[in-house]
């Protein structure tokens, strides 16, 4: 689908809410699947509570409300392979990545070689990425 | 330059401390709604906006401010005051606007 | 509401023919779905209604048109790869009809 | 400068919609076009006509309706978001079997893809929400 009048901007979605307490988690998500059709240059940062919407093994039976998680390992599929999760805000929380579910994507320029699509990042690279976006949305 | 916008109270959630960690020398801050309580002298976030003052300026939304029963003296020093036309002149004066929810 | 009759039980779908409870789909109530669209499902139709359903329950949601042609086309060959494939077998669209027939959720009309 | 604006929280429940509307109203005074206001999560509350607030409170609703009027404002309630909390348009009932619709003057609804646009085609987008 071409979208967007050939403009490619960089676009950073910065989640910093954890899941299922309000709906943003969910809805940023939903914006990320839809915003993949235009062919932006998309990123995703996961910081403070966000770092808890990629949390392994999310199980919601017992709250009644639908388990998304399992959608983020979808995003691969979409394009969408830049996931920084500030490394920070990970700690202070007491997660590594081993808390985190294993997000990969194939990479066509390499044989469709299945790569992980997290980074950890400190402060300082995640500053720097966010220095170089031209849209921001926070969720 | 980025502008950074953060409209919650420090005293809430940390948007404000994360925000100040991740913003580069020379970026600006607007602190609106509930974000203008980290703004007012005597609390104990006033070390850490002063010391981000070395690097950053730092805005209030005066309307705001007043809106909770303060007024420019209950400022930290070096803030300054800015109403929604100053708002629009700080996005336009930046390359991106981050919103700090 | 209306209901479709599948085997004698009767089944709730919404004003576009959506099943409303998506735990009572079977491949009957996909079989009696197509029929009302004049459309008999060929093995060809049931590879991709399984895959949409796979697709949903690894990860909770229908793949979007490209996603699915990408994946479609890797897993059953490049001459399925393409939406000219997928809208011969599905004439509204993959998307909407394919997704109906396999008891996904209604897209939002979301793009 | 163009600008774009996405608000993310309801009427009334949060400042955030004040805030949004305030800063649009600056924007457009200081002579800057606006692209598109675009209404997310709760933000889609800010589209129903059926609001009724008591006479010495700001009209919200009303508010937004009035700016579009006077400045053209492309006003943009998602789809998806606005199924999920009861706010439809003719279309919508109609597609969905309700029985009415809600939506004020101004506003259309749409899909995510016109906030996307919103980010490609505005110089600057800024979020209001909570």
């Amino acid at each position: 689908m071409e979208e967007g009048g050939g403009v490619t901007k960089k676009f950073l979605y910065v989640n910093r809410k954890a899941p299922y307490g309000s709906i943003y988690a969910l809805e940023s998500l939903e914006v990320v699947l839809i915003g993949a059709a235009f062919e932006q240059d998309v990123s995703l940062a996961f910081i403070d509570d966000g770092v808890y919407q990629l949390k392994k093994n999310q199980s919601t039976d017992g709250i009644g409300m639908k388990n998304f998680s399992p959608t983020y390992n979808a995003l691969g599929d979409y394009d969408i392979n830049k996931i920084y999760v500030d490394k920070d805000s990970l700690e202070q929380r007491g997660l590594s990545l081993d808390d985190l579910m294993n997000l990969t994507y194939e990479d066509e320029n390499d044989n469709y070689a299945e790569k992980p699509s997290i980074s950890l990042v400190n402060s300082e690279e995640l500053a720097a990425l966010m220095e170089q976006q031209d849209v921001v949305l926070s969720f | 330059m980025t502008l950074h916008i953060v409209n919650k109270s420090p005293f809430e959630t940390n948007s404000l401390e994360t925000c100040l960690r991740l913003a580069r020398s020379g970026h600006c801050v607007l602190l609106f709604e509930d974000g203008v309580y980290g703004a007012s002298k005597g609390t104990r976030f006033e070390a850490l906006l002063t010391e981000a003052m070395q690097n950053c300026k730092i805005h209030v939304l005066l309307p705001d401010f007043e809106a909770r029963g303060m007024k420019a003296d209950n400022l930290i020093a070096g803030i300054e005051t800015v109403d929604y036309l100053g708002f629009v002149d700080l996005v336009t004066a930046s390359e991106r606007v981050q919103s700090w929810l | 509401m209306a209901s479709i009759d599948v085997n004698g039980k009767s089944v709730e779908v919404d004003e576009e023919g959506y099943l409303v409870n998506l735990s009572e789909w079977t491949q009957d109530a996909a079989k009696i779905l197509s029929a009302q669209d004049e459309l008999e499902l060929t093995d060809n139709h049931w590879e991709v209604i399984n895959f949409l359903r796979e697709y949903y329950d690894e990860y909770q949601i229908a793949p979007a048109v490209r996603v699915l042609t990408k994946a479609i086309g890797k897993k059953l060959g490049p001459e399925k790869g393409n939406s000219k494939y997928l809208y011969e077998l599905f004439p509204y669209g993959p998307a909407k009809q394919a997704c109906r027939f396999a008891g996904l959720p209604k897209p939002t009309g979301c793009v | 400068m163009k600008l774009g604006i996405m608000v993310s929280e309801g009427p009334y429940q949060h400042q955030a919609s004040d805030s949004a509307y305030n800063f649009t109203k600056a924007a457009l005074e200081k002579g800057h076009e606006i692209f598109r206001v675009f209404f997310y999560h709760d933000g889609v509350n800010n589209a129903t006509r059926l609001t009724v607030p008591p006479q010495d409170d700001r009209n919200i609703v009303n508010r937004w309706s009035e700016l579009a009027k006077q400045y053209d404002l492309d006003l943009v309630v998602c789809i998806a978001a606005a199924q999920r909390r009861g706010l439809l348009d003719e279309n919508e009932a109609k597609r969905n079997g309700k029985d009415a619709n809600n939506i004020a003057e101004g506003f259309r609804i749409s899909g995510l893809g016109q906030l996307i646009e919103a980010g490609i085609q505005s110089e600057r987008l800024v979020v209001f929400g909570d």
